[in-house]
C-alpha cells in the first residue's frame, strides 16, 4: 500500500469521493460469451475495471508429462494488456502476474470438479483491458463465471472483493486514489452459498477490529455481486 | 502457436466447394465477413479502437510515451507497433515468446501502416534533441475466426486516428489529436481449393494453403505486401488479387471516413 | 520445483492421525520444532542471520546498493527482498527461471516485511533526488524440510536487525546501524488431514493442502496475508489461526529481542 | 524504406552511382561445396553481399514430436553474423531474422519434395557474413543452390531479387546507398522455368505502375541470375 | 589477473601480507552432514571462502532423454550466493558460473563410478556462500568430500589448489589481495593417491620455471588438504 | 550442442591405431593438419581472418565501439571476446542458447589472447574517463571437423594483427593500425586411444577422452591452460604435451608473421 500522506479522501458525512458509502461497491457489469471461439467466456466491468476471460477445454493435455492420472490439469493465466494503465505495461515475464496467476489458479482448482476429466486440461485465460484497483479480483470473479459458462461443473462460483483502509476508516472495494493512498487492501474469494474462503491476500496495516470489519464488508458484498452472475449466467446479461 | 494437423478431409471439402465457386460459411470469393469498427473502447488508452469481422474480434490501443530522439534525427519522434496474440483468443495460441507466425503477423501489420507514412514522425518532435512522443500501437487478439492481419491492420489505423496526445498529462502543453494523414487498408488473399478467397475463416486458413497481404495508400499506392505460408502463385493470380484489393481497400476506408 | 505425486497412503495416514489429535512427527497441533537463530554468519553480507527450524535451515543475507531516488519519492531509499530456492535444498527443487512456488514464496515473505513499515525508508535518503540506499535482502534455503516461508521470514527480519550501513566503503560518511523500527513475524498454517497444524514439515506439505500465512506486527497489526494451494476454510477456522498467531508471534518476538 | 531528401542517385545520362543503368544487377559469384562437413553447401556474393549456406539431411527429426508422418520438416535459419554490417551486430534472439527465416522456409518448402523424406529432418542455415542490401534474397537464392548441391529433389530452383525506387525512379537490384535513401523495395522469389512465385514482400511507396515496372524487372535479373546457378551447379564454379 | 600496478604484498622477510610464506596455504576447516535433507553434503571453510555442496541421488533421470544406459549422469551446478561478494551479485545467467560449472563436472566424472548406476542421475550443487578467491578449488574439493559422505564410489578423491604470481614471486593459494593484484593463477585438481590430475586452469602470464613452482606448490599442498578430508569423512569435523 | 553416442568400435578402432603409433587420417602423433590463414576476408569488419586445418574452417572479425571507460579505470578499453558457433558449422551443433561446450569454447580463447597482453587496454583511451575503444572479437565457425579451439585461436590474432581503428569514421582523428605487441598461440591436445594427440579431428574427438588447451606467448611464457571433459592425465603427460607445444607455437608464429 502506497502510505496515506494528506489526502482526504473521506468527507464531512462519512462519504468517500466518488460518493460511495463505506460499504458500498462500484457498479459491475457481467457478459458471457463474448468471445465467439471459446468454449466458454465472460467480460466483466467493475468501475473502470475490464476483464475477460476465455475458457477452453477440456481438451488434451500435453506435452503428456503435464498429465494427471485422476484428474484434469488447470491452466491459469492472468495477464495486463498493455493498454490497461496510464502507463503503458511492456508485455513480457512479471512477478506480479506469476502470483497472481498462482493464486487464481489455487482458488479455481479448490471449486472445480477436476476429477470428472482425467488426463485433460482445461485453460483459463485472464486478460485486463483496464485497471483501476481490484483487477484480480474481477479476473477471478469473472474466471468462475467464464468456467460456468464452459459448462465446467463446480461445487460454487467465486466471488472475489476487496476491502481496505483509507484515512484510517474501513471501505469496501477500494477505487484507483483509494488504493494509491490507502493503508490496507484485504482481498478475499468467498464461495457465496457457505461463505467458505477459497483465496484470500492482505498487505498493509490493519488491527484486529479493522480486520474483522473489511472480513465482513467483504462478506456483505459478495451476496451482491453473486446476485448479478447468477443473472449473467441464467440469461439476459448482467447490469 | 500450435500447428494443427490439417485433416485430408477438409481440404477435400475445400477443393470440392471451391469446384463449385463455393465457400464454406455459405460467401462469395470475393466477400468479406460481417464487419463491426468500434471507436473509443479502452478506457486507459489515448486512442482505441475494435474490431468485429465475423467471429474474430481485436482491439487496437494507442499508447504515447516521451523518448529522446535518436542522434541522427533529432526531430523525428518514433511509432512502435506490436501485436499479441495470447491463448485467450483460440485453443492453437500458446503463452510464452512470440511464435514465428505472430513475429510475422505483427510485423506485417507494422509495415503496412508505417510504410504508408500516415504519421508524420517529424510532427511528433517537442523539443529537437531532447524529447520527442513516441506512439505505441497494441494490437491485441480477442477471438480468432481467421484473417488476424485485415483485422489488426483496420482496428490499428481506426485506433491511431481516434488517438489524442496526452500533452497534458506529460506536462509539455496542451492535448491534441494524433494527426494521422493517410489511411492505410490491408486486404488479405488465402488460397483455399486451388484458389484465391478474400477474408479466410479459419477453417479456410486450416485447410488452404498461402496467404498473401495487400497494404495499399488513398491513391492505390501499394505500401506492403506479404506472401506467407508455402504455395506457389502466378503472376495472373496475384493481377486478380490486386484488382479487387483496390476496390475493396476504398471501400474499407469509406467505412472509416464515415465514422 | 517438480510437484510430487502425493501418495494416497501418506494422506490416509495423516488422516488418521489427525482424527487421533497426533502429528507424524509426534508434535501437538500448534508446536513448532526445534528453533536455532543465529546472527552474523555471512562475512561478505552486511547483516546476515541463519535459521533452522527441525531439519529445515535457511540464511539470509543483507547488501547496500547506491540507487538514484525515483523522480515522484525523492526523499526515499528502496527495500527489495529476493528468494531463491536452488536445487542444493531439496530434491524436488531444480534450476532454472523461478517457478511459480518460488515467485510465491519470495512475494509473500517480502510484503510481510516491506508492509510492517519495519525499514523507514525515507531514512534512507543520502542526497534527495540523487543518492539513496537501497536495502537488499536475499533469502537462500539450505535445506528444506518445509515452511520455507517462516524460516525465511524469520532469517530475514533477524537479518535486517543485524545489519550495518556501509556508508564508509561508498564514501557517503559513517558507518551506523540500519534502522529497523519494528519487527514482523509470519506464522504459517497447513491444512493437514482436516485440521490446520502449525509449522508443516515436508511430509505435512506433502500430505496436505491449502496453507495460510498470517504477518503480525508488535501490536497484533495484521501486515500481510496468504492463502495458498487448493483448498477451501471457513471464517472459524480462520479465526482459530489467528488467534493462535497472536500468540506464537509474540514469542518468536521475544526470542529475537532476547539475542 | 528510408526515405529520400535531397539526395541525388540518378545521373542526366539516368545512370547509377555505381555506373549501372536502371535495369542491371550487381555482380554475382556462385561456388558451391564451400563447407565440407555438410551435405551441401554454397557460397554466394552479389556486389558486397556475402551469404554462405549449409544444409544438412535428411537426418533424423528429433525430439520426436517434431516429426511429420507423410514429409520431411524443413528447418530454416536466417541469420547475420555479429562482423557483417559497419555497426556490429548483438548475436541473440532478433525479430526481423525470425521473420526472415520464416518467410525463406515458406518458400523453400513450396519447391523441395518433402514427402520423398518422411519423419526426417531437412536444416538449411543461412549466415549473411557481408551485408549490402538484399540480403534476404541473396540467402534465399543460395539456399535453394546448397540444396541442389546436397542432391535434395525440388521442382525448380529459387531466384531471388528485389528492386526498388529512388528519386522516383524504378531501379532493379538496389545498393546499399539506394536502399537507405530509397522510397520502395519489392523482393521476390522467383521460380525461372515458369516464371511463379514462392516468395514475395514489399515496402516503401510504389503506384499501380511503378509496382508493375519493378516486377518486370525482377523477372528479368531471374533469368540472368539463374543462369549462373545452373553453371556453379553444373560444375566449375560460376562468376 | 588484475596485474600488478605497485601494490607491494611481500614484505623484505619474503612474508605475505597475511603472515604466510609463499608455499601455505590459508586456514581450512571441513565439516559433512550439513544439510539434513541432502543424501550427501559438506561444509568447507578456506580462509574466507565458505561452500556449502549437496548431493542427491543416484536418483531416477528425467527426462528420460537425458538417460544414459551404461551409466549414471552426474548434474553439477556452481553458484555464487548473492551475498557471497562485496557487491552484490545478481542471481541468473552467468557465463562464468555455468564454465566453471562443466569443468568441475568433468573433473568429477573423472573419478565417480557412474556405470554402476545405469540410467541414473547424481546431482551435485555447489552455493559460494562467501568468496575470498580461489572458490572453483573450494567448490570442487567439497564436492568430493560431499559426493563421498552420500556414499557414492570414486576412485580417489579430488582435492583442488591454485597458486599463483604476485610481485613476480611464485606463492601458494592466493588471498583476495593477491588475486587482485597477482599475475597469475593455476588452480589444478589432483588425486592425492597418485598425483595425477582431474582438473587444470591457468590465466595470466607465468614463466617455464615459475609455472614448475606454481605446480610444485600445488602438489605438495595437495596432501596437506587431503589430511583434513579424511579425517572429516572419518567421524569428528576437521579443523 | 548435441553429445552423440560414442559407438564402441571407434574407440577400440582408436585404441588399435594407437598401440600402432597411428591415426585415424594416417597423421604422426605431433603432426598437425593442413593449415591456410588468410587475411582481410571480410569486408563489412575493421579485420578479419579465414583459418582453414584440414576440413576445419572458421571466422575471425573484429569491430571497434565507443564505450564509456569504467570508473576505476578511466584510462582503458576493452576487448571483447565472443565465439558463437552456430548449427552450419556441423549437424551436431545446433540453435538455440549457448552451451557449456560453447561457453568453454569461447571463454578459453579469449583467456589465452587477453592473457597474453597483446592489446594494450591503456592505448585504447581515447578521452580519459570519457571515451575509450572497445575491440570486439567475433569468431565464427564454418566447418567443425574437430579442434575449434586452436582455429579460433588462431583467426583471432591473426585478425586483431590484421585490424585497422577506424577513427575516422567515429570522428574521433585519423585511422590507424591497432597495435598488436605480442603474439600468443594456443596449442590442444586431445587423448586419443590412450595417448595425447596434437590437433585432433572430429573422428578423434568423438573417441577421445580429455582435452588440453595450452597457450603460450612470444618467450613460451605460459598465458592459459585448461583441461576440458572426462579423463584423468599425468604430470609426465603434461610434460610432453608442454614440449611439444613450445616447438609448434613457435612454427605458428613464424607463419604469421611472415605474412
Amino acid at each position: 500500500m502506497g502510505g496515506y500522506g494528506d489526502v482526504q479522501m473521506i468527507d464531512e458525512n462519512g462519504l468517500r469521493m466518488d460518493g460511495r458509502s463505506p460499504g458500498d461497491i462500484r457498479e459491475v457489469t457481467i457478459e458471457t460469451g463474448v468471445i465467439p471461439v471459446a468454449d466458454g467466456s465472460c467480460r466483466m466491468t467493475w468501475g473502470t475495471n475490464e476483464a475477460i476471460v476465455g475458457v477452453y477445454g477440456p481438451m488434451e493435455a500435453h506435452p503428456r508429462k503435464i498429465q494427471r492420472q485422476d484428474r484434469a490439469v488447470l491452466d491459469v493465466a492472468y495477464n495486463m494488456a498493455p493498454f490497461s494503465t496510464t502507463d503503458r505495461i511492456r508485455p513480457g515475464f512479471n512477478r506480479r502476474s506469476r502470483e497472481i496467476s498462482k493464486v487464481t489458479k489455487d482458488a479455481l482448482e479448490s471449486v472445480v470438479l477436476l476429477e470428472l476429466y482425467p488426463r485433460s486440461k482445461i485453460r483459463v485465460t485472464i486478460e485486463i483491458l483496464s485497471a483501476e484497483a481490484g483487477t484480480r479480483c474481477v479476473g477471478l470473479t469473472a474466471a468462475s463465471v467464464a468456467l460456468a459458462d464452459a459448462g465446467i461443473p463446480m461445487t460454487d462460483l467465486v466471488v472475489s472483493v476487496a476491502s481496505g483502509k483509507i484515512n484510517d476508516v474501513v471501505v469496501c472495494d477500494l477505487n484507483k486514489e483509494e488504493d494509491n493512498y490507502g493503508e490496507a487492501d484485504l482481498p478475499m474469494g468467498i464461495l457465496p452459498n457457505s461463505g467458505e474462503l477459497v483465496f484470500l491476500q492482505m498487505d498493509g496495516d490493519l488491527s484486529q477490529e479493522e480486520f474483522k470489519q473489511a472480513w465482513d464488508y467483504n462478506m456483505d458484498a459478495a451476496q451482491v455481486v453473486h446476485g448479478l452472475m447468477v443473472e449473467a449466467l441464467k440469461g439476459g446479461d448482467s447490469q | 502457436m500450435t500447428i494443427p494437423i490439417v485433416p485430408k478431409l477438409l481440404r477435400a471439402h475445400l477443393s470440392d466447394l471451391a469446384a463449385n465457386n463455393a465457400r464454406i460459411d455459405g460467401r462469395s470469393q470475393w466477400e468479406g465477413r460481417n464487419l463491426e469498427v468500434e471507436h473509443s473502447v479502452l478506457p486507459r488508452a489515448e486512442g482505441s479502437a475494435r474490431v468485429r469481422m465475423g467471429d474474430t474480434i481485436v482491439l487496437a490501443g494507442v499508447k504515447f510515451q516521451i523518448m529522446q530522439p535518436y542522434p541522427d534525427r533529432p526531430n523525428q519522434g518514433g511509432l512502435m507497433c506490436s501485436a499479441d496474440v495470447r491463448p485467450i483468443a483460440g485453443r492453437n495460441w500458446e503463452a510464452g515468446p512470440p511464435s514465428p507466425e505472430a513475429i510475422e503477423l505483427g510485423r506485417v501489420v507494422d509495415r503496412g501502416i508505417r510504410e504508408s507514412g500516415c504519421i508524420d514522425v517529424d510532427s511528433l518532435c517537442i523539443i529537437p534533441g531532447e524529447k520527442a512522443w513516441q506512439v505505441i500501437l497494441d494490437l491485441f487478439a480477442v477471438s480468432d475466426d481467421g484473417n488476424l492481419f485485415d483485422a489488426f491492420a483496420l482496428a490499428g489505423i481506426a485506433a491511431l486516428r481516434n488517438a489524442t496526445v496526452p500533452a497534458e498529462r506529460f506536462e509539455v502543453g496542451e492535448d491534441y489529436a494524433l494527426p494521422v494523414s493517410k489511411t492505410p487498408i490491408m486486404c488479405s488473399y488465402h488460397k483455399v481449393g486451388g484458389r484465391f478467397v478474400y477474408d479466410a475463416c479459419s477453417r479456410e486458413e486450416l485447410g488452404g494453403d498461402e496467404r498473401i497481404h495487400i497494404t495499399l495508400g488513398d491513391d492505390d499506392n501499394v505500401h506492403s505486401l506479404q506472401k506467407g505460408l508455402k504455395g506457389i502463385f502466378s503472376a495472373e493470380e496475384f493481377a486478380e488479387i490486386m484488382t479487387n484489393a483496390q476496390e475493396r481497400t476504398k471501400e474499407l476506408r469509406k467505412i472509416l471516413d464515415s465514422m
